[in-house]
């Protein structure tokens, strides 16, 4: 692994976000970004996967030469493998788990999130028709939401706004933001500037966000 | 002496028909009742209403029905697995209604278990929420989804015994076991059929009770 | 057994109700008098008992010197084995079994029931407080619901009345019910007299019914 | 590493104080969590609000917590297979709350699951409705049922790992399953305690991650 302080972009926000985890936990990693989480665990920290479809235990997807289990996918659909001390169980049983808030954390991905710490990452009008799988039901049940996100679009637009624009996947959910810039916290006051990466001043910061933030006097650092 | 219930694939197709609506279980390709999907499509039925989680990817699975437009509505968690079914919903050629992949859990339960609805937190304040009774228990608001109950279950079985006792496995039980008690006419297909007393009663997920027909499904490991 | 002609009282309600059931129903017997059912099942029916504790296929108490096994238990709590094709579930699953309409057949007692499918028998107020225990589920989940139950009470009353006086189990659920002088049936008209015991007068039923009786011209027998 | 959540009685009741709410399950005497309930009396904890099924046999499991003036009040759906709880019920000793079987295993799993409550039909017409609100849905109407949580559940296992991964067995399963789902602390007493990997993952009932601390069940079979 390279040195923490090397690390950037989406590597960085992954590694920032793994430290979120306590040992013990359960966890469900969104598809994409959230599921590199897993390559920057923190040393003794032990998390638990779940999958939506069906598991506690997702160890990834199988290596080069390991027989493939028909049986057993990730919220992708893709082939995944249990690891010891595993257990399946069937779609209801698992979103009771979920919006019961047996899930720790729910790390998901962003197209907008906002101080209020509303959430839009199912749905672009007249764009995608791809529809929410399960992820109203993550983002509402798990015990804290973690949104990993590049701090704005490919076209430099902020996607952390002061109130999304397009339709949500939960309203008020949202506890922390990670992105390669900073960790921002959501508070009853407002979104809270918690920590800047490497090198990031308030001000880059600030240019970048649309949403109103809260400086608190110490700012700790990503790293 | 319990009833065997061991069919062909063509008398289990007989309850199948145009417009009936059908739940149809499976996350992706894991857990699909695919050897039955062909059999819908081998018959010809059209104008039917789908219930299901996603539609598979293309040229598989739910994914068949797609291609060969025998769906009238189908409503699902999520369609992005099947880049065809994006298509034509984009296109307007298919219509569909998203559901939350544990509301849609919930609803099937529901409807299976003999409840009026569900009151869930998931949606409120989303447009999911849209049109819907928003019911206040204790400070908090939910919404009230409807229970959601079919013509026909279509199930896909690890084992089953010939009585329609099913043991679902490993992540391919999604929402088998559910959608396996909300149908009028369950059919199970199953990758191994074994007699009765072979299975365990602990381990037994469906019971033969809601079990009508049970085929053996096409053994593929792909 | 006994010539269905000679049999009287309980034995002749249970073989009676067992006629009532198809090859292949699940069906619930409640404590008591209805277990009596399996004791006169018709030839060739052959069906699944349902226990509200989680299971479908229960084979009644262990015979003398078969090992007990103490996980096994009936819906009064007595030891209870497993047929060959039985399976077991939690009582969640059975009630949403029940509830659901999964189970074909309830049969149960009664303190009283009325000619509007009206269902008492939890509670006498002031003088049990055992609680309903599964019979409300029961009553307002099956697809059929009969009830078994002596004609009059032992002070020689009437238990089917025009309306119970008894805290109600269910409200207008109950299909058929028999006894040891009748048959009747509920329609959206009324309790009708489908079938008189041997030697049963007509006369004899409505003198000892409170509820209002349709008396349709052919009544058949109950044996 | 999985954590190994196995500990001794006495560690197990660290979070059993006087007052708190409790799931304990069971069906009479079958499956109930006898050896936990013991360890409650030994350490001498009062006041509790239970929520169970029924209250066991007198001088038997929940009857134990009856007979010792443990409980403030109860909520269960029977309590006729105990002559001890009745006679206090008669006699104004004990508080309960009675709910039906089904509607009781629901509200329990709502608790558990994040939903605000159920739609049941069950009770309608009956004094179980008196005072709750009744909602209309599609022209049939459905009590709403409150969820129900407690501050801990004891949960009787047939068989679970060290990490608390858990088997039932036959109907000794009853209300455990749900149990262990809707309490802040849960602890699970097992026959048989094994090591992590020894179940497979679709025999496992209740995932460890549900559970808080695992102790030795005393083995007896009577």
């Amino acid at each position: 692994m390279a040195q923490p302080t090397e690390l950037k972009g989406r590597d960085l926000i992954a590694y920032r976000t793994a430290r979120f985890f306590n040992d013990g936990d359960v966890v469900n990693l969104g598809i994409g970004m959230p599921t590199k989480c897993l390559d920057y665990l923190p040393e003794g920290i032990d998390v638990w996967v779940d999958t939506e479809n069906g598991a506690i235990g997702l160890a990834g997807p199988p290596k080069a030469g390991e027989p493939v289990d028909k049986d057993v996918c990730d919220a992708a659909g893709n082939p995944s493998t249990l690891r010891v001390g595993a257990c399946c169980f069937d779609s209801f049983t698992s979103f009771g788990y979920i919006r019961g808030g047996h899930v720790d954390i729910s790390v998901l991905g962003a197209y907008e999130v906002d101080q209020e710490g509303n959430l839009a990452n199912w749905m672009v009008p007249g764009k995608t028709a791809a529809g929410m799988g399960g992820a109203m039901d993550l983002v509402a049940g798990a015990k804290k939401v973690i949104v990993m996100t590049e701090h704005c679009d490919k076209q430099g637009n902020p996607k952390i706004l002061k109130k999304c624009k397009l339709p949500l996947t939960a309203a008020g959910e949202v506890d922390i933001i990670v992105t390669e810039l900073c960790v921002l916290e959501r508070t009853e006051e407002g979104l809270v500037l918690k920590e800047l990466a490497p090198g990031v001043t308030v001000e880059e910061v600030l240019s970048k966000t649309d949403a109103e933030l809260i400086i608190p006097e110490e700012i700790g650092s990503m790293i | 002496m319990p009833k065997d219930k061991v069919v062909s694939l063509e008398v289990a197709m007989e309850k199948i028909h145009d417009g009936i609506s059908i739940l149809i279980p499976g996350f992706v390709n894991v857990g699909v009742p695919e050897t039955l999907i062909k059999g819908i499509i081998a018959k010809g039925c059209k104008d039917l209403e789908i219930i299901s989680n996603n539609t598979s990817v293309k040229g598989r699975g739910i994914g068949l029905l797609v291609h060969e437009n025998r769906i009238k509505h189908i409503t699902c968690s999520h369609i992005g697995s099947n880049t065809e079914t994006v298509e034509k919903v984009v296109k307007g050629e298919l219509s569909v209604t998203f559901v939350p992949q544990g509301t849609l859990c919930e609803r099937v339960r529901a409807g299976g278990a003999g409840l009026g609805g569900i009151l869930t937190p998931v949606g409120i304040g989303t447009p999911i929420a849209e049109g819907k009774p928003v019911i206040e228990v204790d400070g908090k608001q939910y919404l009230l989804e409807k229970p959601i109950r079919a013509d026909v279950a279509l199930i896909h079985a690890w084992k089953a015994d010939r009585m329609g006792n099913v043991v679902y496995r490993r992540t391919a039980r999604n929402f088998n076991q559910v959608f396996a008690t909300a149908a009028d006419w369950v059919i199970v297909e199953a990758e191994h059929i074994v007699e009765v007393g072979e299975l365990d009663p602990d381990e037994i997920m469906t019971p033969g009770a809601l079990v009508d027909a049970v085929v053996q499904a096409e053994r593929s490991d792909d």
